[in-house]
């Protein structure tokens, strides 16, 4: 069965290493911060100027001069630091940042992303998508497979305006986990009781399976 | 050097129809409120506004939008707003979106007398289009010039009258770039001290960036996305 | 997450022959007095140092240059230092004078991630040999490139385990530039505190630049230039 | 009679408005400080992290942490700000600085100025002089008219390595105030019994009089 969004974030979650800092992009990125694994400490970048976001607030316990690269009311954590927007896309291009995780509408074989501009449609612009994505060492996109049409969105080549070129590095979708590689996308796990048949049939772009591909453990 | 004035009002008064503006800010957060109701009092027109977001319909920005005193936005997200979409679907609206990192750090370059600055968002994109593109150690980098602006219009937390400025929280954003980067920089702050109350060792923006400085009043600070935990 | 280490020792010790150093301070104010006295009882050698002077004869980095440690200084001023004089003019030790705001620049360019800066310094001297010089809005600038060091060693005031920092006073200087800078960045400090004690709002160096972390002892604070006014 | 290194730096504090940041270097310039007129209130940035620079301190009160660029313990003063050597020479670089004064071994007629290296003695470096010329608006040279052999420090061409090109405006030496100018060095004032035929004499570059040259007032 495909994964929920949850579960997506929760696989994405195993991926975290003890001491890492990590900037979360909006939709199901934000909901890894929910399975950060027990013993493993990370620290959360905001793009709008905070290392060390917490959770939301109690109710009534809003801060306005305290939100998130989304907007949204947050709070802080021990230790935490402000700083202004140079410095914490310097901080980013700097290859400071150990793990970036966000949305794609498409990727690419060669790990070319596609996730800020429909054309035809209003657009709202890229924030600070295309710098974290030419900026990151370490990029996991979290996506749904197909579209809502149940078209492939792993291509040979994206078919929107780029946001960042050969720059993803693994891929974890509600079908699958696959690593972006000079060859294609190596598929390393499937969702529970998805075939690899299935999940070859929803990959467009060229696919890699070697050997058994295990069940993710969600 | 007095670089006290009284009001929001004052403060703006020179600037005129087609004036380039940096405003402080991410989202609604850390606006200069007060200075944006005087811009929208004044009425003054084809302004071209550098500011990351532009604001919601009926606060930010979204209030000079309303008006249509904007002539041209550069930002990296402007989602916000149907009066926005309604006058970029109609031509009235130029927008140039830019990636944000880049925003910031084109503000920097003014600040920092850097004339341009290489950044590799956006590298390989259509944002590079009509850009130089140069390649270090095997990677792509664009070539982006510092922003020029007639008035940078900035909010802190707390300012002395000579112009120090502190921010708070996120509230900082691209406020001191901004304030850096502006041919007059126009600072409104919720606390306005004399010089010797703030500690020299935190000042975010050195008062030698800053011409004007008020203290602003009835700071709304609207929260744009509430949310809330359920749990204590 | 675990960047304390016990003291001076533990913090260089992985530092090789060879390796290329940026140590933070101006004169003998902020510099990293027990990094640089473990590194002297290490002994390692052939060291490149970046750090904007060299010390005196019997303190900062003037200490390795006695025991012939460093093979070559990058810096902006030397003067203070006979032995490094004797060393310099008899060809054991390499020398390449930058620029301050060069130097600087230089570091906040690897700290942000930016491979290269144009600065306006030494255009039409002898500093521009060999270095692109190009020119924007009619005034010349040189392309300087981002410095790549092995380790900063740098010093603050306060610092938590988080390897957030806090400078005092002038003692700030280079130091939050360079711990941007260094591949891996090692900061001794006066007072080391636990997580939430230090202001989030005032914090220079966020922990994210900061690998390892100690508190030092015996500052001596030496002062270079000791100068006073006859009357209270 | 020529100016002492005081009536220099007396003369150069007329030149203050008030409002002016200013950036005293080394030596002449140094003394500026003591002779800010009554009514003018200037910052003094010292280019290695400080706005608001005040006096030496009271013996017994020198702070290791506060020094200026000369490495000198200073004091501050009220509303002072401390910053990183980035944001010093980043706003030198951007002109906010509105006067710059320092030392030279050369001018020469088109501006440039040399006084950081002489060939064959050992050098100590620019410091922060090459940013300091490269970037300021306003930059006053306070100089000695000629050196102790008697020769000319204000030339056609500087024969000592350039520390910056066509960057200084005015100079106020023992013997005169000059501005450069496309023309050369204009004479404006010179020092209390000194002749134009003197100035002249001593002036290798091309100096240009116009009308009556009258005494400075020290």
């Amino acid at each position: 069965m495909a994964l929920s969004k949850e579960q997506i974030a929760q696989r994405i979650a195993k991926e975290l290493r003890d001491g890492y800092y990590v900037n979360l992009g909006i939709g199901i990125p934000t909901l890894v911060a929910n399975y950060i694994p027990e013993g493993i400490n990370v620290v959360l970048q905001s793009e709008n100027g905070l290392l060390g976001m917490g959770p939301f607030p109690p109710e009534g316990e809003e801060d306005p001069d305290l939100i998130n690269a989304g907007k949204q009311t947050i709070t802080t954590v021990p230790g935490s630091a402000f700083f202004d927007s140079a410095m914490s896309f310097g901080m980013i291009r700097a290859g400071k940042v150990d793990l970036t995780v966000l949305g794609a509408m498409e990727v690419s074989e060669n790990g070319d992303i596609a996730n800020w501009k429909i054309p035809g449609k209003m657009v709202k612009g890229m924030g600070g998508a295309m710098d974290l994505v030419a900026s990151a060492n370490n990029i996991i996109v979290a996506m749904m497979h197909t579209n809502p049409k149940g078209e492939s969105k792993l291509l040979p080549q994206c078919s929107l305006p780029l946001t960042g070129v050969k720059c993803v590095k693994k891929i974890v979708s509600d079908l699958a986990v696959l690593d972006v590689t000079p060859r294609g996308f190596k598929l390393l796990e499937r969702a529970p009781g998805v075939s690899v048949e299935e999940i070859k049939n929803k990959t467009l772009g060229k696919m890699i399976v070697e050997g058994d591909v295990p069940e993710m453990e969600v | 050097m007095n670089k006290v004035v009284a009001n929001a009002e004052e403060a703006v008064k020179d600037i005129m129809d087609g004036a380039v503006l940096m405003l402080g800010g991410f989202g609604l957060c850390g606006i200069p409120e007060n200075s944006i109701a005087a811009l929208v009092r004044k009425g003054v027109k084809n302004l071209t506004c550098i500011s990351n977001n532009a604001g919601v319909d009926d606060f930010g920005i979204g209030l000079m939008l309303k008006q249509k005193q904007v002539k041209k936005m550069i930002s990296s997200y402007v989602g916000e707003n149907a009066e926005f979409e309604r006058q970029l679907l109609s031509g009235e609206l130029e927008v140039e979106l830019i990636p944000q990192g880049t925003l910031a750090t084109r503000c920097l370059a003014a600040g920092y007398g850097m004339p341009a600055v290489f950044t590799p968002a956006g590298a390989g994109t259509e944002v590079a289009a009509g850009k130089e593109t140069r390649n270090f150690n095997g990677k792509d980098y664009l070539l982006e010039s510092a922003f020029e602006a007639d008035f940078a219009i900035v909010k802190a937390w707390k300012g002395d009258t000579l112009g120090n400025l502190i921010y708070r929280e996120t509230a900082r954003n691209f406020n001191p770039l901004m304030a850096m980067a502006g041919k007059t920089t126009i600072a409104e702050v919720e606390k306005l001290v004399e010089p010797g109350e703030l500690d020299p060792n935190i000042i975010h923006t050195p008062g030698i960036y800053v011409h004007r400085i008020f203290e602003g009043i009835n700071y709304e600070k609207r929260i744009e996305q509430r949310t809330v935990r359920k749990y204590k």
